[in-house]
Parts: structure tokens; C-alpha cells; sequence
């Protein structure tokens, strides 16, 4: 198993909390299969639009995630 | 289209704490030097003290995905500035992170160019992509002690 | 259309020599002290060293009909306000006589609204009127010693 | 009779003075011939537009400038 740690940004700190949290996987895993089950853990985050992003670009669908990435979680923006 | 050279400032992006009023007289200044620059436009934003079904707006806490914000505001800097001719094109672009409130200064972009449309198109350009792209939260804070997360259209 | 409450500043809009580039923070401070404003858009003009047939440019010398002028500025930056809706709208505007070397500011315009449409609109609308409708007229100055009148499109 | 006295801006310095000068009328004289008399004495102005303006108003065609009147002859504006 290898990990992937996942931060959440913004709003949804209030659901997944300021700390990384780490997900065990195979060598890797779909984003699509990623945001399922981090639905599954943090049943909050059905409500919430939030896109996924690897070393600083958006990654979706069945586009794969490795064993050992960072995974930011982020949702809308309101810089400005 | 003729070739155009941009020039882009700070190194750095993201700032802590409200951004000084200053800055715009101060980046002013410098653009003066380069001769030809005819037109300069800025833009500040302030905290407004906006009514929210949270309250009254206080101060806005912000946060960043910072690596991301630096890498991505440089795109669209470069990006937006394409659809522009001018001889030179200067861009400034600043973000406050943490706590600003009511009156203070989170963003503050100014552009020089050679001629005016030019500048205010640039400026505005910046403006809105960033509000799009960046990778940036505000945490409302109210007098009543809540808070909403600040959302762009 | 809601009532918007328009603040015109200063109160003479002509001012003898170059404009300091600190204005804009100045005003913008003042503007802060607003909690309705939200966006501040300003614009600064600068002298450019252009090429012209009779030389290159290194200062122009402003003239203007002064009442006339003053009446004007106050009029069209009222009739430009009116196209925009917001709960406070703030504009400022001032422009140098006599001369303005390369580098130097001969007009500044900043405008205080809630969002920064409203900002950005009115701050290019009050520029672009004051080109076309003010009487100024401004005589530039080349390193050769000759001259040609500037002409607002 | 009354005087009218015109007043130069701008590029029009060049034809007529910096200072203002002044021309006899009966009681009113209208912009146009106003603008012809002018003509008449500044070859000049023939190539350069320019608007009448009393009182801080623009006046042209039939519209009568009263003896005793300043008249500006405002040249197109370069302000900015």
C-alpha cells in the first residue's frame, strides 16, 4: 500500500479539518475513485463543489493519482 | 502584432497582512522612469462592511493554496496580457493573506502601458481572472462572532 | 434606480504643475475611511517621450479656458455618474496646467465605488469625456526645440 | 457702438495673440458672422476649427453674441 495525503482548503476545512489526512491505495487510484471515497469518509462533502488538484494542476475523472501525491481539495474561490 | 514587453512585479504574490495604500503611489513612481509608459490604471480593493444573513462584515480572514496561487497568477498574468499591443506592458499584482478589515486593502493591481485602453483593459483583465483562477478563500467575520466564506460570480 | 449619493472631489479641478504621484494614495486612504466602498479604480497619465515630426517630445505645456474648464469637469463627471448605480459613488479628478515633463503626471482620476463595475466604468468614462469635452490644450515640447498641439481623438 | 472682445486658446495663440482683442458690433452680431469677420482679419483660422464659446457656452449659426460679450474661440481640446 502507498499513501496519499489529502488537504482541504478553504471552506473545506470545516469538514476534513486544517490537518492532512492520508489514504492507503494500490499504485494508484482514478480521481473519480479518489472523491468517492472521501465522499464516503466525510458524507459533508456532498454538498460541497470542490475540485481536485496534484502538484499545482486540476486533475479529474479517470485521470490517475499516484501512491505518495498530495492531493489539495478546493473548492470555489473569493480572492479578490 | 508588433512585439510587446511585459514586465511583471512583485516576485512574490501573496503578502501577510492588509496591503499598504502606498503601494500604488509607490509603483507609480517607478513606471514614471520608463518613458513609454502614457497611461497607468490601478486597482484597490477594500473590505466593505456588507450585511450577511452572518451578520455585519468585520474583517475577511484569507487563506491560499500558496504554490498554486504564485504558479497561476503569472499564467494569467502572461495569458491575459497576450491579447494586448503596446510597446511595454507593466503589471503589479498583490494579494493580502490573513486578517483584513473594514477599509483595508486585500488586492491591489496596476498596469501601465503605452496608451490608456490599453492600461484599463490589462488591469481589468487581471482583475477578473485572478478572482477566477487564484486559488484564494475569505472567511467573512461578523460583529455578531460568524462568519460565511466570501464566493466570486 | 436606488439613490446613489455622489461625492465630486476637489474642489478645483486645475492645478499649476505636474501632479504628485502620492494623490493616489492619498485619496484612496480617504476613500477607506468609507466601509461602503469596495473598489477603488484609479487612472494616472503620463508624459511619453513619443516621436513626432518635430521631434521627440520631452514636456508639454498645459493651457485651458479655467472657468469653463472647472464648470465642465463638474458637469460631465455628474452626467457619467448617472449611467451607474451603487450605493456611494466617489470621483476625483485633477489635471495640471503649465508644464509637465516626460515622466510627470498631468491628470489623475480616481473613483470609490461598492463594486468594482461601477469603479472601473466611471473611472474610464470621466477620462474619456474629459478628453473630448474639457478645454484644455496642451502644446508639446520637443528636445529639438519645436512644438505641436496635442489633439484628443 | 459696442465691443466684442475675443479671446484666443490653444493652437489659435498662434493666429491671433495671447491677448484678447477686441471688434466693434451694433447691438448683437451673430456667431457666423462673427466667425466671417474673424476670417476676414486672421486668413489663418481658415484651416483650423475651432467653437465659439460666451459665458462658458458653446454658441454657433444665428445665435447672437451681444456687444459687451467675451468671446473664446476654442480650438479641438488636448487635455489628458
Amino acid at each position: 500500500m502507498n499513501t496519499i495525503r489529502v488537504c482541504a482548503f478553504g471552506p473545506l476545512t470545516e469538514i476534513i479539518g486544517e490537518v492532512p489526512i492520508e489514504l492507503g491505495v494500490e499504485l494508484s487510484v482514478s480521481a473519480a475513485d479518489l472523491q468517492s471515497e472521501l465522499l464516503r469518509r466525510f458524507p459533508g462533502l456532498g454538498e460541497r463543489q470542490y475540485r481536485l488538484a496534484v502538484d499545482e494542476r486540476f486533475v479529474e475523472g479517470e485521470e490517475r493519482v499516484g501512491g505518495g501525491s498530495e492531493v489539495a481539495l478546493l473548492p470555489p474561490f473569493g480572492g479578490g | 502584432m508588433a512585439k510587446t514587453e511585459l514586465i511583471i512585479e512583485p516576485d512574490r504574490f501573496l503578502t501577510e497582512g492588509p496591503l499598504p495604500g502606498e503601494r500604488i503611489s509607490q509603483v507609480l513612481s517607478r513606471l514614471s522612469a520608463d518613458p513609454r509608459i502614457g497611461g497607468v490604471s490601478s486597482f484597490a480593493g477594500l473590505v466593505r462592511a456588507d450585511e450577511t444573513d452572518a451578520g455585519r462584515v468585520s474583517a475577511i480572514e484569507f487563506t491560499a493554496h500558496r504554490s498554486m496561487a504564485e504558479r497561476s497568477i503569472g499564467e494569467l498574468i502572461e495569458r491575459t496580457a497576450d491579447g494586448y499591443e503596446s510597446p511595454v506592458l507593466h503589471v503589479y499584482a498583490e494579494h493580502a493573506l490573513g486578517r483584513v478589515s473594514v477599509g483595508e486593502i486585500p488586492i491591489i493591481i496596476v498596469v501601465g502601458a503605452s496608451h490608456r485602453p490599453e492600461a484599463f483593459g490589462l488591469c481589468r483583465d487581471v482583475l477578473e481572472a485572478l478572482k477566477a483562477e487564484v486559488p484564494i478563500w475569505g472567511k467573512e467575520l461578523t460583529d455578531t462572532g460568524g462568519h460565511q466564506w466570501k464566493v466570486n460570480n
